[in-house]
């Protein structure tokens, strides 16, 4: 028993990946995390995107289930696993099954790589970016079988259509990509780093954000990721392949239950997962705020409260709401739910606000904010932006985006050969 | 990281990548091979792991599977391919090919019986930490002509590929 | 055998090219052809690779040494030529596709339509 | 003229020659689509995602309107109408009354005149705000759609409470009207217009310079202003393609030449200047009711009209200004208590023909875009 607490306070107190180490113990526990807090990440953002959605288009949005529809994602969860499973008598049953499985797959593996902190990742890869960029381009297999499988002329063309859609946008993307790996190199050594930790290690030396990097080259290359990873996940305005009002709904018409959730699933994993690309490449990844211009001991004791603030601001907004709640009968149970809820949430907030666990769990809290405020904006292009057509998305992604990547690449790559060499005298 | 049981991973990984094969050259319907394909991709870019050749392994993931293959099945699904599955799979000459492919095999297998001994073995250092930069200082230094000429030849092939494939220019 | 060898994937690399071209042989869809030639450039990369692997243990004066990737740089190079195989290859393909209606190989017995 | 190969039919009939082209590709959209309005059958001929042609199948919604009105009244027949056009039922009731009348020999009262004008612009609002969300959406904005209907439920709520019915009103009769409007009508109309005003510019303020939907709308279905009378296409269609054509100010009906409004027009007749005819339409519908409201006479509602209908044999074709185009009824009396033949030229089935011509060489997703901006409605296409 002594053992396993040294065991894990061995573990707590080493500064690498658990992947990294080759714990195989560590590793299994923090798949187990990262997969377990993904579906939960995928939970909530299913409930908050109707919420805003629907505020966005003044309306309530789900209101029946749980307070303010609290638990309308489980009832949703529930009526899909129930839901009867059909198979099409001419679809090609093996691919039509297999499809859905390999989409969720090659969403959920990306996030192997994902740094939460720099030793919250389940491990770190020395071509981590390549192998996200790799594995998430698999899902465009799945989205082609299924398509292909259900034998049918509306998820065919979805699935032509997203699978070139998605091909068309990793040239961009990768040009982007490309930028900041580039911009890595600018240290002593003159090598960069393809690695996800090591590309947020190299901003926290090089005391910026690429985002403002060689200012506006580091911004224009954020924007063309930006705009390529939504065309990438097939979300709104560039959600052609699942237009519903042209191809009903795309590659995955045929799909019900079960199935179509996990493309659900996938859908969402896939946008936290490019999401959090963005967020490592260009934003920082898990570094808080002026992590050097700030670097005292109190602003390092400022910034950990921030995360147990914000659950006491989450919470409060709670009991506000209870309070608000109409005294009535029948709202009796969602009301004690509500104040529950807000309990929890002061428990959360609580949990960290214990210094032990502030330091270790502040990375995983910026990194969790900037990526929600990516999820913000999926939504609020949702409800903004008419859908582009297919030829204009095309048009954009190799007239527009490409060119605008490829000069950035260059330019990038002038001014930091200038620097180089001024560093090197 | 140590490498974690290796044999065990070859085999796997190398037997994965081997039926995958004989799937692409059995099946009837071509989807079905172009799947198995990249099954047998994805197998042997594991095996480009275990040799430490992260970067080869991540660019056969991006380039084979999620784009070649991406093209593979565009063209599958573009040409009608009922009819010929309906038909006969394999051409009239299939035994005299396989007769020359199976010498062939017969040749591999004498050449690694007697050359076995060509390959001393050695105790290998693990180098995954910087392959990548090594590999880019070689593919932008030593290889800059060949890097130069395979740009060159893919540029062709695109415009090979469209005056072939479009209908009017 | 519990060591895995240099050896293994020759072997290894041999049978998948030899499955390629019993594809290539025997085959009549072009797309299949196609895929068995991958198949051959794929069994190809795994021995450049492997041996790449060697070469990282032989002693620097023979050439070897941490910095001998001349076979990833080569499979490289190789996947590249692969693309572009492929791009032009079904090219030909959607061509012929069009002007025979049929992606049979032993159909394609005239140089020109 | 047009150009006959222009308009030549989709030749469906004999067999496309098997894998004759590897891109060439049919698809059926509809009767079941999220996007064809109700249910329209379209069966498109593709080449990859270019349309190479298209033809419509209707009469899926076939009631036979026409053909009940010979076993009816002219009074019976009256809340018929209602039902082509359900997003404008009031227009569709104008029509019929005023074509009845017409055979009658007698004119409603300048009161009765005056509401009619009132509901009749209403509910040209409304069609419009309803073509505008569903529009948008087709489109892929999903937001202008909760926009449009929370606006339109507050006509909705006049009408409800003019005659009891918020979609098929039945709010005119032969001769007038049944109902006096009720307390606070003007108050509450003129509230409305008050609170419409600033909404069109929230509707425009999300569209008009949306890069997307201009990209989307612009040079996208577009119809030539000969092609358009060659076709019989009327109203909004017609107006963007740049001709000044409303039969509100051609051929004045109710008392609409009392009143000061324009005529808005659009000089490319395409999907872009069609949205911005419409919007300019709500504009001046506004501006119609506004005067109509300020000038409510006082007076009867209902003029002389016999008990039981017998007009004299004859026969009138008499059309208006509906939302949609010009809707026209041809009612052939033979002296008898019903009508011997009833017409009616709806404007969705005429517009409906210009769709393969504007949709020839876009693609499929503009299909849905011209679906959209025809604005038709199923139930008076098929009637």
């Amino acid at each position: 028993m002594n053992s396993v607490v040294q065991y894990i306070e061995g573990y707590l107190s080493s500064n690498q990946t658990p992947g990294a180490a080759g714990n195989l113990f560590w590793v299994f526990v923090y798949i187990m995390l990262v997969f377990g807090g993904l579906s939960v990440a995928v939970i909530a953002m299913n409930w908050l995107e109707r919420k805003i959605l629907a505020h966005m288009q003044v309306r309530l949005g789900p209101m029946r289930v749980g307070p303010h529809g609290l638990l309308q994602p489980i009832a949703d969860a529930l009526k899909l696993l129930l839901k009867e499973d059909i198979i099409p008598a001419e679809a090609d049953s093996v691919i039509f099954w297999s499809a859905p499985f390999i989409v969720v797959l090659a969403a959920f593996t990306t996030f192997v790589v994902v740094p939460f902190g720099p030793t919250h990742a389940i491990t770190d890869m020395n071509i981590g970016i390549l192998f996200m960029l790799g594995v998430s381009s698999l899902s465009v297999l799945g989205i082609v079988m299924a398509g292909w499988a259900s034998n049918s002329h509306y998820p065919l063309i979805g699935a032509l259509r997203s699978s070139a859609q998605m091909v068309s946008y990793e040239v961009a993307m990768g040009m982007a990509v490309v930028t900041v790996v580039l911009m890595t190199s600018l240290n002593a050594s003159g090598t960069g780093t393809l690695s996800m930790i090591g590309i947020v290690q190299a901003q926290l030396a090089q005391g910026e954000w690429f985002i403002f990097k060689f200012f506006p080259l580091g911004l224009i290359a954020f924007f063309i990721f930006a705009v390529a990873m939504v065309a990438e996940t097939n979300r709104a305005p560039f959600d052609l392949a699942e237009a519903e009002s042209e191809l009903t709904a795309g590659f995955h018409t045929e799909y019900s239950g079960f199935r179509w959730s996990l493309f659900f699933l996938a859908e969402y994993s896939a946008m936290i997962a490019v999401s959090s690309i963005a967020v490592t490449l260009w934003l920082g990844g898990w570094l808080r705020p002026f992590p050097n211009w700030l670097s005292n001991p109190t602003w390092d004791l400022v910034f950990s409260l921030v995360p147990g603030a914000t659950f006491l601001f989450l919470a409060g907004m709670c009991f506000y709401s209870t309070a608000r709640m109409p005294k009535h009968p029948y709202f009796r149970i969602q009301t004690i739910g509500l104040g529950g809820f807000g309990a929890v949430l002061v428990l959360i907030a609580l949990i960290l606000f214990v210094p032990g666990v502030r330091t270790r769990v502040q990375d995983v809290f910026w990194f969790a904010a900037k990526v929600s405020a990516f999820m913000y904006l999926y939504i609020w292009y949702r409800g903004t932006f008419p859908r582009y057509r297919f030829d204009q998305l095309m048009k954009m992604g190799w007239k527009v985006l490409l060119p605008m990547g490829l000069g950035v690449l260059i330019l990038t790559a002038g001014v930091a050969l200038v620097q180089q060499n001024l560093w090197h005298q | 990281m140590a490498p974690v049981a290796t044999p065990f991973f070859f085999y796997l990984l190398s037997g994965i990548m081997l039926i995958g094969g004989i799937l692409v050259i059995t099946r009837k319907n071509p989807v079905h091979s172009a799947l198995a394909l990249i099954i047998s991709l994805l197998a042997q870019a594991g095996l480009y792991l275990m040799l430490y050749a992260p970067f080869v392994a991540g660019v056969q993931i991006i380039l084979y599977a999620g784009g070649i293959m991406v093209l593979f099945l565009f063209v599958i699904m573009l040409v009608s391919i009922d009819r010929s599955m309906r038909e006969r799979q394999f051409n009239s000459q299939w035994i005299v090919g396989l007769i020359a492919a199976l010498a062939l095999g017969g040749l591999f297998i004498a050449v690694y019986l007697k050359g076995n001994g060509l390959l001393p073995e050695r105790a290998l250092p693990a180098l995954e930490a910087d392959n990548t930069q090594r590999v880019a200082t070689m593919l932008y230094g030593q290889y800059m002509f060949a890097f130069e000429i395979a740009s060159l030849l893919l540029l062709v092939a695109i415009i090979g590929a469209v005056v072939m494939a479009k209908k009017k220019i | 055998m519990l060591h895995i060898t240099t050896l293994h994937y020759l072997v290894v690399g041999a049978g998948l090219f030899l499955l390629g071209v019993i594809g290539v042989l025997t085959r009549r869809n072009v797309v299949i052809v196609l895929m068995s030639i991958e198949l051959i450039l794929n069994a190809v990369n795994l021995n450049l690779v492997a041996f790449s692997r060697y070469w990282q243990g032989m002693p620097v004066r023979m050439g070897g040494g941490a910095t001998a990737l001349h076979g990833q740089i080569f499979s490289i190079f190789v996947i590249t030529d692969a693309a572009a195989e492929a791009a032009v290859g079904l090219g030909i393909l959607i061509a012929f596709f069009r002007n025979k209606e049929t992606v049979n190989i032993d159909e394609v017995h005239l140089l020109k339509w | 003229m047009t150009d006959r190969n222009t308009l030549s039919h989709l030749d469906l009939e004999t067999p496309e020659k098997p894998f004759l082209d590897a891109n060439e590709l049919i698809i059926n959209m509809g009767p079941q689509h999220p996007a064809t309005h109700g249910v329209l059958r379209v069966i498109l001929r593709l080449d990859g995602e270019k349309v190479l042609g298209l033809e419509c199948v209707i009469g899926y919604l076939h009631r036979g309107v026409e053909k009940i009105g010979e076993h009816r009244t002219y009074t019976m027949f009256n809340p018929y109408v209602d039902r082509m056009d359900y997003v404008a039922a009031v227009s569709n009731g104008l029509g019929y009354c005023e074509t009845v009348e017409r055979l009658l020999n007698v004119e409603a009262p300048p009161r009765a005149q005056h509401v009619r004008v009132i509901l009749t612009e209403l509910n040209r609002i409304a069609s419009h705000q309803l073509w505008l969300g569903t529009h948008a959406l087709d489109i892929g904005a999903i937001t202008p759609l909760f926009y449009t209907f929370r606006d339109r439920e507050e006509i909705l709520k006049i009408f409800e409470k003019y005659c009891g019915a918020r979609l098929t009103t039945h709010a005119f009769r032969i001769g007038g009207l049944q109902y006096e409007t009720y307390n606070g009508f003007e108050k509450e109309v003129t509230n409305f217009l008050n609170f419409f005003r600033p909404k069109i510019d929230e509707y425009e303020e999300l569209l008009t310079t949306n890069r997307i939907w201009v990209e989307r709308t612009r040079g996208i279905g577009k119809i030539s202003a000969e092609d358009c009378i060659a076709l019989g296409v009327t109203g909004p269609v017609l107006r963007a393609s740049g001709v000044k054509w409303d039969l509100r100010k051609a051929q004045p009906y109710a008392n609409y030449k009392n009143f000061d409004f324009d005529i808005p027009i659009g000089q490319n007749g395409d999907t872009y200047d069609r949205y911005l005819v419409r919007m300019a339409e709500m504009r001046q519908s506004v501006r119609i009711i506004e005067q109509a409201v300020a000038a409510l006479p006082e007076g009867p509602i209902m003029a002389k009209v016999p008990k039981v209908m017998k007009p004299a044999p004859g026969e009138v074709y008499h059309s208006i200004e509906a939302p949609k185009g010009e809707l026209g009824y041809f009612i052939v009396s033979d002296g008898s208590t019903q009508p011997y033949r009833v017409r009616v030229r709806p404007p969705s089935f005429v517009n409906l023909q210009a769709l393969d011509l504007m949709c020839r060489g876009q693609l499929v997703a503009d299909v849905i875009a011209v679906i959209g901006t025809l604005d038709i409605v199923l139930g008076e296409v098929d009637r």
